[in-house]
């Protein structure tokens, strides 16, 4: 199958992820990366709505409505957990003491920044949540997300539609496509899913793309 | 001798007046103190400022409270979800005002109302539209912009158990802005699963310390709010 | 004897302190206040180094390093007491969450400005504390100071020449001659001690003395 | 897998280098990380800045490394006490830097710095000369001076127990400023009585989260700062 499966590029997410790190991993298709962290390490996930430790969904059965996720899904605690209240959770937030956060996308601009809260829509309700924080103080934002839209459109465009969530906050992009970086000196194909061409992804892309650099390509 | 124990939820809330200021704990249904929320819809206080990170789901609960049209303006992080239809009805309708706040903004300025802070810089929300119209400022270079401390009237959380002074423990992520909200309302009222006896609750692991709450009410076994609204329950 | 003793100024404090209060008691004398609280009320001291429910001092032997009042002498915790961190301790005081602060004091202006804290001497190594923060956020706070200097100078004056330690924060002072409320229109004796003349308080303070209202004498 | 527990203080410290910026945990001798001072001392970085509430007593701990000269700088708000003699003779002679900050405002400046909060207004000290030279602004009538957040390269503090994960608890009033200058260092070092198992400490009671510990070195049985002075030891 040409491309990555969300799986796989849950997978390409959690390689690139070091040992020891802690994690904030955003609702919906994020989430799919804890379920891929390699055996030999170890992360920390922590969700904004007060855990640090956050383990797996419970059995069927076993659902606890107050251990839950920032998606309000039920959750486990890991041995180690520790809970706190949201100033708290804020600080390490805010604070950048969160490695990596890995987040869904409705638009990345080639400088990095990220739309992904609200489509602007006079009648649309925004809700906002803790995106904003999340991409101002973690050290590192992921994104995760399909190439294009339902309908074919780039998401990765020159500048964003949409209403921002930040500016130039974005470091790296993970599409069903390709890995890229947003770089000083413009959006970097780092790597090709199998079967995907580059200049399939330029075709696919709404921003320049740097040439490709001969290492990286396999 | 100090026993901030109240009867009962009616009598907690009896003096919320039109046009006061409310903080509602919890995020989602883990820590909404679903019965404070409904001795409040009995009470019948209107034009409410409600400061709580979502609107409630179904039609109990906080959802129930804005269907009443009790309440004026919400501020929140965010208002919608799975089983969220009336704030947003009222909204597009243009009977319910919003100040959407970052989540983590909101918390903060929460904390803050409660320690005495009137106003701190944060670099969440800069360059979107959620900073339009706040005032910024550059510090070491990084641009910033200025957030008020937010108080209310009064705050109604959720907590799991309490001793007479007022001492609280929480459960799990119902935390949440429990502890924070204490802080930060003139009166604090607290529902609790259980009182305890006075040194039951390790001093080294009281989350909210007595001097933030003043009124307590015990509901042994709470409501559960997605049951309610998995069972079709409107309240009153 | 004439005038009040350190202990009686101590429980004069104590009877103006409703039942429930949270107190701060500064270092020195204001410590005195915690024992005599009276019977019927029941008092719960917060000591700003984290501790909420402080008791009194523990027998000799059974002192602790680690647990403390601001003044760094070993206490003891009540049952249903609290240990929180620094900020959260600030939060209480800054906050306006303690009801009544006892402070000692070098000088009180006629406005309610305290100095408390430093001479203001050029080899003097100054030291504040929580001393600004008290006055700056505790609801009501009450002076308790001998009349006058070791030397026989006013400590009540018309401004104070120390540094100060906040402006118009002062509500009422506990001398060993009378008790005096700072007032929109001046300092105002509410009570005098046994065998002191309205005209001995007058005389030995700094500042004009509002005229002394009937029903107060006795 | 996760484990910062480091062997000795002595390689804790290594990486401190001169001109750095060290914030301290105590408030006098309780929770002040005697042992870990002492690895600083033997190190020997100089040119310090020091972020703590006191100026230690006697001639071991804190005070040693002052007396050593290994401080450039105090940020604090009680710079002497019964038995301080270091700081104010050093600070008499023009020979260390005081800058003296409200206790409150400085647990509030080292709590914003590790939030990622720049700046932030109070109501302490206006009016008085801590607040000479500082920018002031109105809020609702009233009168506040602007105060910084505080950062540290490193902070050095005490707790009780820790988990391979850093997850700590302190113990009675020696917890004072530990936690929150655990969030402000881009290094934070903790000595510890003891190592649990990892889910030894009840996820409810954690004070600190791991998130914000480094490195964790043991110290089964601290040495005792007043002791020390009675017997009138001089480190090192």
């Amino acid at each position: 199958m040409k491309g990555w499966s969300r799986e796989e590029m849950a997978q390409r997410v959690a390689a690139d992820i070091p040992d020891g790190a802690y994690v904030n991993l955003g609702i919906g298709i994020p989430e799919l990366v804890a379920q891929f962290v390699p055996r030999d390490r170890e992360f920390i996930f922590q969700t904004e709505n007060g855990l640090l430790g956050m383990g797996p969904s419970p059995p069927a059965g076993a659902e606890d409505p107050e251990l839950i996720n920032a998606g309000k899904k039920a959750v486990t605690a890991i041995p180690g957990a520790a809970y706190f209240h949201h100033a708290d959770s804020f600080t390490m937030i805010r604070g950048g003491h969160i490695d990596v956060c890995v987040l869904g996308a409705m638009q990345i601009s080639a400088r990095g920044d990220l739309a992904n809260w609200s489509t602007g829509e006079a009648d649309a309700i925004p809700a906002v949540g803790g995106a904003m924080d999340l991409v101002a103080g973690v050290k590192r934002i992921l994104v995760m997300t399909e190439h294009t839209t339902k309908t074919g459109e780039p998401k990765i465009v020159a500048e964003c539609t949409y209403p921002l969530t930040g500016r130039g906050v974005v470091d790296r992009v993970y599409t069903n496509l390709a890995v890229l970086d947003v770089t000083e000196e413009g959006v970097a194909v780092r790597e090709l899913a199998p079967g995907v061409s580059f200049e399939e992804v330029r075709a696919k892309t709404g921003a320049p793309l740097l040439p490709m650099a001969q290492e990286s390509a396999r | 001798m100090i026993d901030k124990r109240c009867e009962a939820a009616a009598a907690a809330v009896a003096d919320v007046r039109d046009g006061a200021t409310i903080m509602i704990g919890g995020f989602g249904e883990a820590g909404s103190p679903i019965e404070l929320i409904h001795a409040l819809i009995d009470a019948g206080p209107r034009n409410l400022t409600v400061v709580s990170n979502n609107t409630g789901s179904g039609r109990v609960g906080l959802a129930a409270l804005i269907a009443r049209g009790q309440v004026r303006k919400m501020i929140c992080s965010y208002p919608r979800s799975a089983n969220s239809m009336v704030f947003p009805e009222l909204h597009r309708r243009g009977e319910i005002e919003l100040e959407l706040v970052p989540q983590g903004t909101l918390a903060e300025r929460i904390r803050c109302g409660g320690a005495g802070i009137p106003a701190f810089y944060t670099a969440t929300a800069v360059g979107t539209v959620l900073a339009e119209g706040k005032e910024s400022r550059r510090f070491e270079g990084s641009e910033y912009v200025m957030e008020r401390g937010l108080r209310a009237d009064f705050s109604l959380v959720k907590a799991d158990r309490a001793d007479r002074y007022g001492n609280l423990v929480y459960r799990r992520t119902a935390r949440n802005f429990g502890p924070i909200m204490c802080t930060a309302a003139e009166t604090t009222i607290v529902q609790v699963r259980e009182m305890t006896e006075v040194g039951a609750i390790d001093p080294e692991c009281v989350v909210t310390p007595g001097v933030f709450v003043d009124r307590i009410v015990v509901v042994p076994e709470p409501q559960q709010e997605s049951v309610l609204v998995k069972e079709g329950r409107v309240y009153p």
